[in-house]
């Protein structure tokens, strides 16, 4: 019965939006995003705790039997994203009607939410399914419905920056089909599992390498890995706030979960890490991200560009876990994945606040000058949102970072602890650039209006809260995080 | 392009055929090459030939915008509910079994029913995506330049 | 003449990628790059179905007489990334034609000049 | 004799494609990508792969080109501009290309009925589709039947393509008045 539920998380988000396309109306679009944004968050809660005391969920569709048919796998990690990418959703989509009105033409504000749905559901098809191909199809129907949500945008920048995007996003997901092409040839199946244990026995490892190399470039051009990260700033700048908000806490994130999929659930850890510089190679990646991003960030004048560029450096920090590759460095890894999409999420929703009261030009550090007399709220939230961003104690910013130091620790790596706390002052250099200018700079003559509508405060003020909740209370965070951190080492060593 | 007799004559001739091509191929897929994704680019094609012929209005008259744009839901809306019925009588999402008496010709149902969403949801994209492009001619003299042409 | 034919279909493939991705890259024209970017995508359906091919054999419809035929599974995996490739390439359509109308060009240099200009 | 052909089709594809990358007109280059579809098409047959081969005629040479050649006439698309520094995207193209060389090395020849694609998944496709779905096309059977929920996101992918170009292209309602409805 609960496999049926793991199937109607990802079908009703994928059948309501043709039903909002069919009924053209904003209003009845918006209520549908929302209802199904909160089914799918009560679905996943009830996926986590079944898959928490029964284990792995298979479900095979179609009645078809796994290497033959398609088959849907839960388990803890895969739980733990479900979950992530619902919260996110749920927080989101509720209070999206005010921020879409105000940046989306009339007639198509529906088709804005009927792309919501369509990423929605390929996000959570990604995260749940078991086979190689049908992520590929998922991967495509968040990657276009993305696209389209970020031409939407009210400058006219956003279509460069959609094309942009579609560039990237689509050389990436051809080069995950060729990397799952060279994996189907060596072992005949597409099923995840099925491929994992044939490919243990591949005699030549030369197409096996090939297909790391093509999988790790393709995602890592979905997740914005350094190197490869230029769309999002642009993108995330360009993009309604309301899609910023939800794309900065999911979409790169569930692409870090197909590779830690495809690395210790398909490919043999062993060699992975041990034969191959892997581990180093992300650790340079991420160090080199940290750094360089929250440096550029400094020098941004745009504010959403500004955070854009934080999240390249906080997926630095991600990477930087799976690149340290012990225990406490995966859980530091999935830990943040929690941790920044809450901390990024309730940035864009309060951006989203004020360029809804002051139009999206003002968006800028300057712009932003004496927001804390006009907006008093907001300004708090994002003060407390941009201590969790540095990793101030008490937020849940520190508590990956304290983790990320303690895995470093352990392998003795004390250059990485180095760069972790240097490119924390920088994050406090560009945090505090936007809380000097909130509170200290003098508000513009007669911009006297009042706080950000109720709706979109409270999910902003949400976030807020929860960074600092995540920040002492860390059962759900770091507990699912490091359970699913064992299952994946203990799982493949 | 449009006053031109022998083409309009000719159009309406080959009109039929085209369309029943499609329909062959649709329903031809469980024998031969074909299915849902070639009937319906040819389908459309079909009516794209038609309103080159005849004219982007005329084309608007014979399939209206509000048509196709429903097409193009009612076809996934078919298809998962192919799924949705499978989960309701007992089996799976889209097991295709519990659709009928014979598991064999539940399959058949099913997939009879699977390339018919198929084939809707491709003829109403492909139409869609014409008449976007080709309304789109007249854009250029009316649309402003600050990106909200759209 | 097998081992020659054995890896010429991946020759090829590799030599579909590369042009894909150098036009991609080099071209400054986006319609272009749209056209590079669709070529990348057709070296796959060689890398996918040129194994599943067996000589000898035919296509995978059951009849009586036949007893070797290609593989089908490849076939339905490109079937479903033509239509993906169409899909992608008319959504990148759409923009670049909004983008014409927007900046009233579709060379990459001279939209981010206007852009600059326009900051 | 079939590899002789195939191979023959593969190399007028490759001709048309470096034709292609060279040539500067974007007209030129629709027409050409049009024919390279259909030559991809034509070796498809040779491979056997009847209903991808009718797909790419149909969906990939048939609407990919009207689509081009629309965009192209909305977006007035001489390119003058010559092709220019085109090292660094060439040698970036090349260790692409040279990853997945090396990569082909270790995969098992051409047609070999030995390898792991013929003797895993397909076999069952093969022997039991027919009957157990009653179609004898088994294309048609495992694509709608055994991986119809690939299908399905196919369909919605397609449907998100759909969407999306409305989204970006329709004309503002007061705009669309005045073209006859």
């Amino acid at each position: 019965m609960v496999g049926h539920l793991a199937m109607l998380q990802v079908v009703l988000p994928l059948v309501a939006a043709p039903l909002i396309v069919l009924v053209r109306n904003a209003r009845f679009a918006w209520l549908a995003a929302t209802v199904v944004s909160y089914t799918c968050l009560a679905i996943a809660l009830r996926l986590a705790s079944h898959v928490a005391e029964a284990g792995t969920l298979s479900y095979a569709i179609g009645s078809w039997a796994a290497p033959w048919g398609i088959e849907y796998r839960v388990d803890p990690l895969s739980a733990f994203l479900l979950v992530l990418v619902s919260l996110t959703a749920a927080l989101v989509a509720p209070y999206a009607w005010r921020s879409i009105a105000a940046e989306v033409p009339a007639d198509r504000q529906y088709l804005a939410y009927a792309m919501y749905c369509l990423c929605l559901a390929g996000l959570l098809g990604m995260v749940a399914t078991g086979d190689a191909f049908n992520l590929f199809v998922f991967i495509e129907i968040s990657a276009l419905s993305t696209y389209v949500l970020i031409a939407l945008g009210p400058r006219r920048k956003a279509l460069v920056a959609a094309y942009q995007y579609m560039l990237m996003g689509t050389v990436g997901a051809t080069f995950y089909v060729i990397g799952v092409g060279l994996l189907y040839l060596m072992t005949g199946t597409l099923n995840l599992a099925d491929m994992a244990l044939r490919l243990r026995d591949a005699q030549d490892l030369r197409p096996v390498y090939a297909a790391l190399a093509f999988i790790t470039v393709g995602i890592g051009l979905k997740l914005a890995l350094f190197p490869l990260h230029q769309w999002l700033p642009d993108a995330y700048a360009e993009a309604p706030s309301m899609v910023t908000a939800f794309l900065a806490a999911t979409a790169t994130k569930v692409s870090v979960y197909v590779l830690l999929r495809f690395y210790y659930s398909v490919f043999d850890p062993d060699a992975l890490f041990g034969r191959l510089p892997t581990g180093a190679v992300f650790i340079g990646l991420s160090v080199a991200a940290t750094l360089v991003a929250s440096y550029v960030a400094v020098h941004e004048r745009d504010a959403k560009r500004l955070f854009a560029w934080s999240s390249v450096a906080q997926i630095g920090y991600i990477t930087l876990g799976i690149g340290i590759d012990n225990t406490s460095g995966l859980t530091a890894s999935l830990a943040h994945l929690l941790n920044h999409g809450i901390t990024k999420g309730a940035i864009f929703v309060l951006l989203g606040g004020v360029a809804l009261r002051y139009g999206a030009g003002t968006l800028t550090v300057d712009g932003l000058a004496g927001l804390a007399k006009r907006m008093p709220l907001t300004a708090f939230g994002l003060v407390i949102a941009g201590l969790s961003l540095i990793g101030i104690p008490g937020t849940a910013g520190f508590v990956t970072k304290w983790m990320l130091i303690q895995g470093a620790l352990e392998r003795g790596m004390w250059w990485v602890v180095a760069a972790i706390l240097a490119s924390s002052l920088i994050a406090a250099v560009y945090v505090w650039r936007v809380v000097e200018s909130a509170y200290l700079k003098p508000a513009p003559a007669g911009e006297s209006r009042a706080e950000a509508p109720a709706g979109m405060l409270a999910a902003g003020m949400a976030l807020a809260v929860l960074c600092v909740y995540f920040g002492f209370d860390t059962s759900f965070s770091v507990g699912g995080a490091r359970e699913a951190a064992e299952f994946l080492l203990r799982g493949s060593r | 392009m449009s006053n031109d007799l022998i083409l309009r004559v000719i159009a309406k001739l080959l009109m039929p055929y085209m369309l029943v091509f499609a329909l062959y191929v649709q329903f031809h897929g469980d024998f031969g090459p074909g299915g849902g994704f070639q009937a319906g680019v040819i389908a459309a094609a079909a009516v794209v030939f038609y309103a080159i012929i005849f004219g982007l209005p005329a084309g608007r008259r014979l399939v209206p915008d509000r048509v196709v744009e429903a097409m193009l839901a009612i076809g996934v809306l078919l298809y998962a509910g192919v799924g949705l019925a499978g989960l309701a009588l007992g089996g799976n999402f889209l097991d295709y079994f519990v659709l009928d008496t014979s598991p064999v010709a539940g399959q058949l149902r099913g997939i009879f029913w699977v390339e018919a969403g198929v084939g809707l949801t491709v003829a109403g994209v492909m139409l869609k995506l014409f008449a976007m492009f080709a309304g789109r001619a007249g854009a250029d003299k009316g649309a402003d330049r600050n990106g909200e042409g759209g | 003449m097998n081992t020659l034919a054995g890896h010429y279909s991946y020759w090829i493939a590799i030599l579909l990628m590369v042009a894909g991705l150098t036009m991609l890259i080099a071209r400054r024209n986006l319609l272009k790059k749209l056209i590079g970017l669709a070529i990348l995508q057709t070296s796959v359906y060689l890398i996918y179905i040129a194994p599943g091919k067996l000589i000898g054999g035919t296509a995978p419809i059951i009849a009586p007489g036949y007893g070797v035929y290609s593989n089908p599974l490849p076939h339905v995996l490109i079937l479903t990334a033509i239509v993906v490739g169409v899909a992608t390439l008319a959504l990148g359509l759409a923009i670049v034609v909004r983008v014409r109308e927007a900046y009233g060009s579709i060379e990459e240099d001279e939209i981010l000049a206007l852009d600059r200009a326009g900051e | 004799m079939e590899a002789l052909i195939i191979n023959a089709l593969l190399t007028t594809m490759a001709v048309t494609v470096v034709a292609m990358a060279l040539q500067r007109n974007l007209f030129s280059v629709v027409v050409l990508f049009g024919a390279y579809s259909f030559q991809m098409a034509t070796v498809l047959v040779a491979l056997d792969a009847v209903d991808v081969a009718m797909t790419e005629a149909a969906v990939g040479a048939g609407v990919s080109t009207v689509l081009l050649l629309a965009a192209m006439h909305l977006t007035g698309g001489v390119e003058a501009k010559p092709l220019h520094r085109p090292w660094l995207p060439l040698v970036l193209a090349l260790a692409v290309g040279g990853v997945l060389a090396y990569g082909m090395q270790g995969l098992p020849a051409f047609s070999d009925p030995l390898a792991p694609i013929h003797s895993h998944v397909a076999p069952r496709y093969l022997a039991e589709a027919a009957a157990e779905t009653g179609v004898p096309n088994i294309v048609t059977a495992v694509l709608a039947s055994y991986r119809g929920y690939d299908t399905l996101g196919e369909t919605v992918v397609v449907f998100t393509a759909g969407a999306g170009v409305i989204a970006l292209l329709r004309r503002r309602r007061k705009a669309a008045k005045d073209d006859a409805r």
